[in-house]
């Protein structure tokens, strides 16, 4: 069974081990990648990480990408580019919140555009 | 104006000498209206342009920047790195194939980058960012033929002290509304070292 | 000076601990508390903790509280009605987005029903 | 029914006994529509329940149930903690200054039980939550006088079986939407049990 994986992309790699951790409670299969924090370890984000997350996450279904703040944005969209595939989706939603209701979705066998649209149905956009 | 790969090279020598200098200030600027670190971002993205550039060698100017533009969106963490790593890119297209960048090449270049950075940060002129350094600097190289570093610094002089009075609405500062007013905005001032250091390579032409 | 706190309420201590990390880089002076898992150190939420926090955290301006998902929410309700005072805001916002726009705008000297107000604002409402 | 202290803490000794023996079953029901735990929930927050009873003298039903409310309430970490705290809480202040709780006062309490978990929980009946054990249980008992405990858990045995084949709309349950139905509700099965070690100490009346 392959399903649609999940990358957390945060500018503190707490952030995104604990959201993490909080969804593998409920989802044990869904792939879910971390890219938290910059390759010095030091708060930011990293294309490199981003891109090896979205690597290691896609079982072939697909990927959704959530972010925290701001900059972050701007490198998920840069990695995305890089990739040159167009089965990703970068989602503006509460990275927290929003890739749990994600996960969950994504275990119900869901494919990229119905959790894409369950988890933007759920939440407001960001700011 | 005559870029070279040599002089490419220098340019980034120096914009790398003029960031380790104005780390801290950089860093101070960006601690009111920010997270306080883009001194340091800076100070890291150029000394890593620095060290590959060394390390490799080059037969295009555009080969020069594409590094340049990659070492930068992968070592800096912050929103710099996509946004000068995107204008990097975008020249280094614009100059491809070009031996030497003359004046005018590099003025069609810079239109390119403007627009890069606005398509990455989603963000325009007057909204207190890199963007309103960048733009004026672009402009002024479009118009006059007989245009010297001394003008291009002048275009840049104006700028720095017109984003001071813009409130930021993209980008960190934008978090602290009509607060980032009478703030100078970082990027900008890193964005005008950068061209101060064209200037120093440039009136060296010849 | 004093300012008005922030309690960040996860399952993860993880994810509040990265929360207030993130935000710490950028407004070094507004109390910023955490109570993350529960008193074993497992993902849940703690009343004493969320007390703890909430009394740490209150310079005198009141506090705004976040939490991450469902139940932690009845744990911040139960915690607030114990302490009995009405300086006390459970808000419905993401908790890493909504804390950040909360710790900037408390940093600017806002009281606490500006600072709701703001990230109320700037985010849809919780699913 | 007659609940005095005595009986008070032996059916929250029974009830731990009961949750010891189902942790296991709660757990995994709690893990196709929840994250697991319940049945690590109820276990730790009992057992926690009867050391504190056992530790202390009592002269009144409603203080054992407050420290019962209490105890869960901080030592239970999910969403099972403050919604059976705040139930025992509401049966404790219903009791409160009752040297024995007779079947009307009890009938009374979980009345308001049932509207202090739908009030804590922002829920009501037929969202498949523990409300739908709570809620028939304490119908049941506002009926006849002659009410025993077998009539007791007739009801809950049939509330059991229709909260499967309802649809989770609150908890994380809900998350799941229509996938939730076929499923057991694991808080109904543990307040299922509560009412278990109720009518077993009950019926030990005479
Ligand atoms: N959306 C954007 N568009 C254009 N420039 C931006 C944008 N966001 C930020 N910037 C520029 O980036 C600078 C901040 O860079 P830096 O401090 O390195 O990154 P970060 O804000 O992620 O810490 C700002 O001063 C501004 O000039
Ligand atoms: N909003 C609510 N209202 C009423 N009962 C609820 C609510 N949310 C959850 N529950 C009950 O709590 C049970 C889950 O408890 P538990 O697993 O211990 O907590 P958590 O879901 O936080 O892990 C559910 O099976 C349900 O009966
Ligand atoms: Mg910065
Ligand atoms: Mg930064
Ligand atoms: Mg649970
Ligand atoms: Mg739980």
């Amino acid at each position: 069974m392959a399903f649609v994986g999940i990358v957390l992309i945060s500018h503190s790699s707490h952030i995104a081990e604990g959201t993490k951790e909080l969804i593998r409670q409920v989802m044990k299969e869904v792939p879910i990648e971390t890219a938290g924090g910059t390759d010095e370890g030091e708060i930011g984000t990293s294309i490199e990480k981003i891109n090896a997350a979205i690597e290691q996450a896609n079982q072939g279904e697909g990927v959704l990408l959530f972010y925290d703040i701001g900059s972050a944005k701007m490198n998920a969209e840069m990695a995305i580019e890089i990739t040159g595939r167009d089965d990703l989706k970068l989602i503006e939603a509460p990275i927290v919140e929003g890739s749990y209701v994600a996960a969950v979705e994504a275990g119900m066998e869901k494919n990229l555009d119905e959790v894409y649209q369950s988890v933007t149905r759920s939440f407001g956009k960001k700011q | 104006m005559e870029l070279d790969v040599l002089k490419t090279v220098e340019w980034m020598e120096q914009t790398n000498e003029k960031m380790q200098a104005k780390k801290d200030e950089l860093t101070t600027l960006d601690q009111p209206i920010g997270d306080g670190d883009h001194g340091i971002n800076m100070a890291r993205g150029f000394q890593e342009v620095v060290n590959k550039l060394n390390d490799t060698e080059y037969n295009e100017v555009s080969a020069v920047l594409k590094d340049v533009a990659m070492t930068l969106m992968s070592k800096v963490g912050g929103a710099s790195g996509p946004l000068y790593g995107t204008a990097f890119l975008k020249i280094s297209t614009a100059v491809k194939g070009a031996g030497t960048v003359e004046r005018d090449l590099f003025a069609k270049a810079l239109t390119e980058a403007v627009n890069g950075i606005k398509q990455r940060g989603k963000a325009t002129e007057g909204e207190k960012t890199m963007i309103d350094m960048w733009s004026p600097i672009s402009e002024a190289f479009q118009q006059a033929s007989d245009f010297r570093p001394e003008d291009m610094m002048e275009a840049a002089q104006a700028a720095l002290e017109s984003v001071k009075e813009l409130e930021a609405t993209k980008g960190r500062a934008a978090y602290f509304k009509e607060k980032s007013v009478g703030h100078l905005d970082p990027g900008a001032v890193s964005t005008f070292y950068l061209f101060e250091a064209l200037a120093d390579v440039w009136k060296g032409d010849n």
